[in-house]
């Protein structure tokens, strides 16, 4: 968003995020490729109201809003506040739970020709264990563990923010389904490498990161959290140095796990600076619920980024990634 | 001053439309802007879409042009006027509508829409619109659309804290209208006062306000055994269905009032449960 | 900075945040009186620059540059990436050290009638304590222990993560002085409270926070970072609603310990967040760096908005806070 | 569109004067825009304070209206005009100077200055200016300080990309212009050039303009003799010497280039060192 000339905001303008294109930069995430190095992020997807926007199949993938064994209500409203260049949310994981998403969004999805990244959302091991089992013979292309909900009590971010409860669970979801599966990590951590490296010795063939920040506004006439639940995350273009550092901080210390950057992406510049951190494809979250289009106009701009950069094109075409 | 990424109605509108799509965000032409009331104005945008596709009850987003408050701000379509015009009417209450209201005709603004599911106005009937201060906005769009309609009287019932600032423009557009404000009673002064007029058997309301207003509608309408029609407010995360910030509960399960309404039928609503806790104004 | 009405703006028009001012509303952090609740953060005030600004005396407090023992010669440049809402700085607490500091900045702003918080910076802990000793009769009202800044390689962030090493540290330099002791705490940590503690049982008098999170930006033109040191500290608006819940939660947890809140203020109504969220001062600093005046603004902005809150108002006054 | 928290000019002006402070942040407003390039414009600015207090090789910060992008943009002052205004000539490389580049005579853009310490100009002497691309505004200033001055003399050597922008306000402000673009060479080709024409005696650099040119310039100088005064560039975060960025080393230690500089003696400057490593365009 930043070192946007005229010549290319012309660009931009003159560009048509819904015209028919054929993507020149693929990328692939542990073996499965994706179109395109940009997907959407989990919960600021739907498919009925994205759909209407854009063609969901040209994505690079679509991963989907946490699915629970059962529907889960999420929590009291309010459940958003803005806050400089970003929001904070405290949706809490409502979702209408993994039996109605295989009947549902998931069939629907395949059926237009979306890659499909299935993120999965539990209170307990037991939660995880039973939507991956249920998950394990869907045709979702992979799966994604968020571990990392700062909006849920149990389980969530309580998993993701220790190593060794983390790499029990994973381990426990890694004997239930060979597909391949990303592990969505917190940055509300001290140390993310201990972190990664647990999910990875658990089995995990991905990483995701980050999920949202804890976070929470006032409201100054009452004195009070504006959110509900008190606190929530942060998402949007206020995490991107924050978030773009995560990544970093993992590829340094975990040269071939491949990586999903996301964090305050709202344009193919930002994504860009997350593949040169060494993520191997993005996602694209919060700017999604500000522009319907951002997703795909992310891609877009990348695809014609990446034109430029046929070094960087070339490694992710192989699955691998820049160092 | 505004450098702004997104584009012009008119291509987006193109774009869309070629695609087969519904168009996204863009930036649109400020035609008008005109204070009816100490921080409450009229503005009027040209969006040709929006002109061809804005039912009552019906919203746009607006976006600040400071991308540090990123947010969307609702607002309820009052009018579509000549030109491929709609108006708006809010109030001036934090940073982004403060800036809306210093736009000046000529000037640019981001918007999508039109959003949610608005009043169904399928049946001829004598409509009530009860309407408290800036809910009335969407009541003058569902006026406009039974304008002239055969067999539909409209009789609008409006409560304001002081100033009447839409009874001139509800005025021309209903059969009927009584107006309050805060010193004199409510909406509700307003329905018993009208309640000896009304013919059960073919009358509607339909209202919008501030929540506490609407609980007491939905209330009376159920005393008095009439069909209600909702319109809620709740803050939002995207206004287009895809986030699950804004939702309401119902007896359907909570539901989303950027997408599944923002109108809903009264006997819907689930009218003390925790999701619908927080107060329009 | 946001929910201003066009009134307000107007009255923040009218304001001459220069004109002699008489405060109403002022604070007691761990005993010592500040003038009012703003503070400017360690790193964005110097005396040479800002004093020509304003008069640096009316601030509620000076916090002044992270002292060392000996001169530093900080990172190489560049220093500073912007980011959304904010900026990620790696100058890596350059300071002429504490012999200087005792005869030159100190004894200026103390001439001057301010109220002086002196920022501790160390490698080790043999550091902090040389210069907490030097410190501890000179004329500073506060001291202000630095294991927060994530710049430096050693010593800084590495103790503030780590509840042991920070507990030992306190303990070490709460034998060294009886000046009211604050401890600025990062917000690089999986439990924040756990940290708060440590420091609170080691004999800190006090809390601030938060210092900057670990953060960096790309270059997309060249695939490296913008800072020479790679990463660094993310502050400014974007900081806000994170800042403000680790305030929250530390004094969830922690009644009675004084906080000084600090992330993201650029006015009166986020200073006022903060003191909501519990803190009993607050600092601004990104702000100042792009508005000279911005804190003299918040602090005049305040001052308004604590009229209207008798309240809170008589809560700091006693040193007690918002509850 | 602007919604701004900032103050008028006149009246932080006013204010600081009354104080006996520095004017802080305000708003002015723009009164031109022109392009003299591709991408390259010439902005004026009215601003009594700045109008009144530009010494050559001075710079002001110039901020976005959009406050997603907070930090300070720097841009050496070029020259003082009738009117109370100052000029800039500035490219576009980013999100910031596009966006001043978009603005138009009578919008408003917000500024902290004058800053920095600039050229030393007491002796009477000849000037040699040696400038690159956008290195170019501060000489243009200091040729403006030194016209009329009895007992001086001044000769731009300027060195370009490609057009050569400057050429006409220069040249209307020195006794002797020489320009170049880099297809026929550099600064140094015009040095050697006009080194015949030189009284090592009365002769002092001034010069600006990308690092890699500035240190040639200097060991130039080095080699000659001759006294030269460099204007640095340097990322910076506040441009008015808080926040210790910006350094760059000298003999005397790491310098803050906001304050102590941008102006500092060839002579004083570690050309090498890491704290210059950062290259200007
Ligand atoms: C479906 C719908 C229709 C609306 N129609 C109108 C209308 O016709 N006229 C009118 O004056 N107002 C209307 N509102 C309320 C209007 O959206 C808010 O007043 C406006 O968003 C406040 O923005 P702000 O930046 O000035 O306030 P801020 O408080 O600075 O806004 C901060 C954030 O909170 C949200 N927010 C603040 N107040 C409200 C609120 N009451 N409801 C929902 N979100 C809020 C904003 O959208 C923004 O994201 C409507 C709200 C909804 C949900
Ligand atoms: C003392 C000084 C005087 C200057 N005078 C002029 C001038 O007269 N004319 C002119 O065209 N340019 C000048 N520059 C460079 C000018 O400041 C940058 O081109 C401008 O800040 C880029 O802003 P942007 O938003 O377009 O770029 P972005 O890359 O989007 O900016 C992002 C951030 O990086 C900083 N930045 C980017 N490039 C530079 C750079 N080269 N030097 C320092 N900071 C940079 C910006 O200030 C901003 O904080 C000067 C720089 C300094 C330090
Ligand atoms: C409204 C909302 C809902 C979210 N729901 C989920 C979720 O269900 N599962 C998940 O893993 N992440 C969820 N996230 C986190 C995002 O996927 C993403 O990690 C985060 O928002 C940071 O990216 P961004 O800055 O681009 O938004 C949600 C974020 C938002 C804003
Ligand atoms: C340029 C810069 C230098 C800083 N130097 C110090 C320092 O020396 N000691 C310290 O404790 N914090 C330092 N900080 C952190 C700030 O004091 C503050 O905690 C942080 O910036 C968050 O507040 P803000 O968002 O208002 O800037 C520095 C911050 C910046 C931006
Ligand atoms: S506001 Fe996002 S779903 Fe309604
Ligand atoms: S830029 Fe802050 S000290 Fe120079």
């Amino acid at each position: 968003m930043s070192q946007r000339t005229i010549a290319e905001m012309q660009t931009a303008i003159a560009m048509d995020p819904l015209e028919p294109h054929v993507w020149r930069h693929g990328t692939v995430v542990a073996g499965t490729p994706w179109k395109n190095p940009v997907g959407t992020a989990s919960g600021t997807f739907n498919l009925d109201a994205c759909g209407g926007y854009y063609d969901v199949s040209q994505m690079g993938a679509i991963s989907t809003k946490g699915v629970s064994p059962v529907p889960w209500e999420g929590n009291p409203t309010p459940r958003t506040a803005e806050s400089p260049a970003g929001m904070v949310n405290s949706v809490g994981l409502q979702n209408p739970g993994v039996d109605h998403y295989l009947v549902d969004e998931l069939p629907r999805l395949k059926a237009l020709g979306a890659t499909v990244v299935t993120n999965v959302a539990g209170h307990s091991d037991e939660d995880y264990a039973i939507v991956v089992e249920r998950l394990a013979d869907s045709p979702a292309d992979m799966l994604e563990i968020n571990v990392s909900c700062p909006n849920v009590s149990h389980g969530g971010m309580s998993v993701g923010t220790d190593a060794k409860a983390l790499n029990r669970l994973i381990t426990r979801l890694r004997g239930l389904t060979d597909k391949p599966m990303v592990v969505k990590l917190t940055p509300n951590v001290t140390d993310i490498v201990e972190v990664a490296r647990a999910a990875v010795d658990g089995g995990a063939d991905a990483l995701s990161l980050i999920n949202t920040l804890v976070g929470m506004r006032i409201d100054i006439n009452t004195g009070k959290p504006i959110l509900a639940q008190g606190t929530g995350g942060v998402s949007g273009p206020c995490i991107l140095p924050i978030a773009l550092s995560f990544v970093w901080r993992v590829r340094q210390a975990l040269p071939d796990i491949p990586i999903i950057g996301i964090g305050g992406i709202d344009s193919g510049r930002t994504a860009l600076e997350f593949l040169y951190a060494g993520a191997n494809a993005v996602e694209v979250g919060a700017a999604a619920l500000v522009d319907p289009v951002a997703p795909m106009r992310v891609a877009r701009e990348l695809d014609d980024l990446l034109d430029e950069r046929p070094d960087l094109a070339e490694l992710l075409k192989k699955g691998k990634c820049w160092r | 001053m505004k450098t702004n990424l997104f584009i012009s109605t008119s291509r987006v509108e193109e774009q869309a439309e070629r695609a087969g799509r519904l168009p996204g965000r863009r930036t649109a032409q400020v035609t008008g802007m005109e204070p009816l009331d100490r921080q409450v104005w009229r503005m009027t945008i040209r969006d040709p879409y929006l002109a061809a596709h804005a039912p009552a009850g019906a919203f746009i987003n607006l976006y600040s042009a400071d991308r540090m408050t990123m947010m969307p701000r609702p607002f309820g379509i009052s009018r579509v006027l000549a030109g491929e015009q709609i108006e708006i009417i809010f109030a001036v209450v934090g940073q982004g509508t403060n800036e809306f209201s210093l736009l000046q005709p000529g000037m640019a603004v981001d918007l999508l829409g039109p959003l949610g599911h608005g009043f169904d106005l399928e049946k001829p009937a004598d409509y009530l619109l009860v309407g408290g201060g800036l809910g009335v906005p969407p009541l003058i769009r569902a006026a406009q659309c039974l304008q002239g309609r055969s067999g539909v009287s409209t009789t609008a019932l409006l409560g304001y804290r002081d100033h009447r600032f839409a009874d001139a423009i509800m005025g021309s557009l209903t059969d009927r209208l009584e107006s309050i404000d805060n010193a004199s009673g409510d909406v509700i002064t307003l329905l018993d006062r009208v309640s000896g007029d009304i013919d059960t058997e073919r009358t509607i309301i339909l209202t919008c306000g501030p929540l506490p207003m609407m609980r007491a509608v939905a209330a009376w309408a159920r005393k008095t055994g009439l069909p209600a029609q909702c319109c809620m407010e709740s803050r939002m995360g995207c206004g287009y269905g895809t986030c699950v910030a804004c939702v309401v509960d119902t007896v359907d399960g909570r539901l989303k009032v950027c997408k599944d309404g923002p109108v809903f039928a009264a006997d819907r609503l689930i009218w003390d449960a925790e999701g619908s806790k927080e107060m329009p104004r």
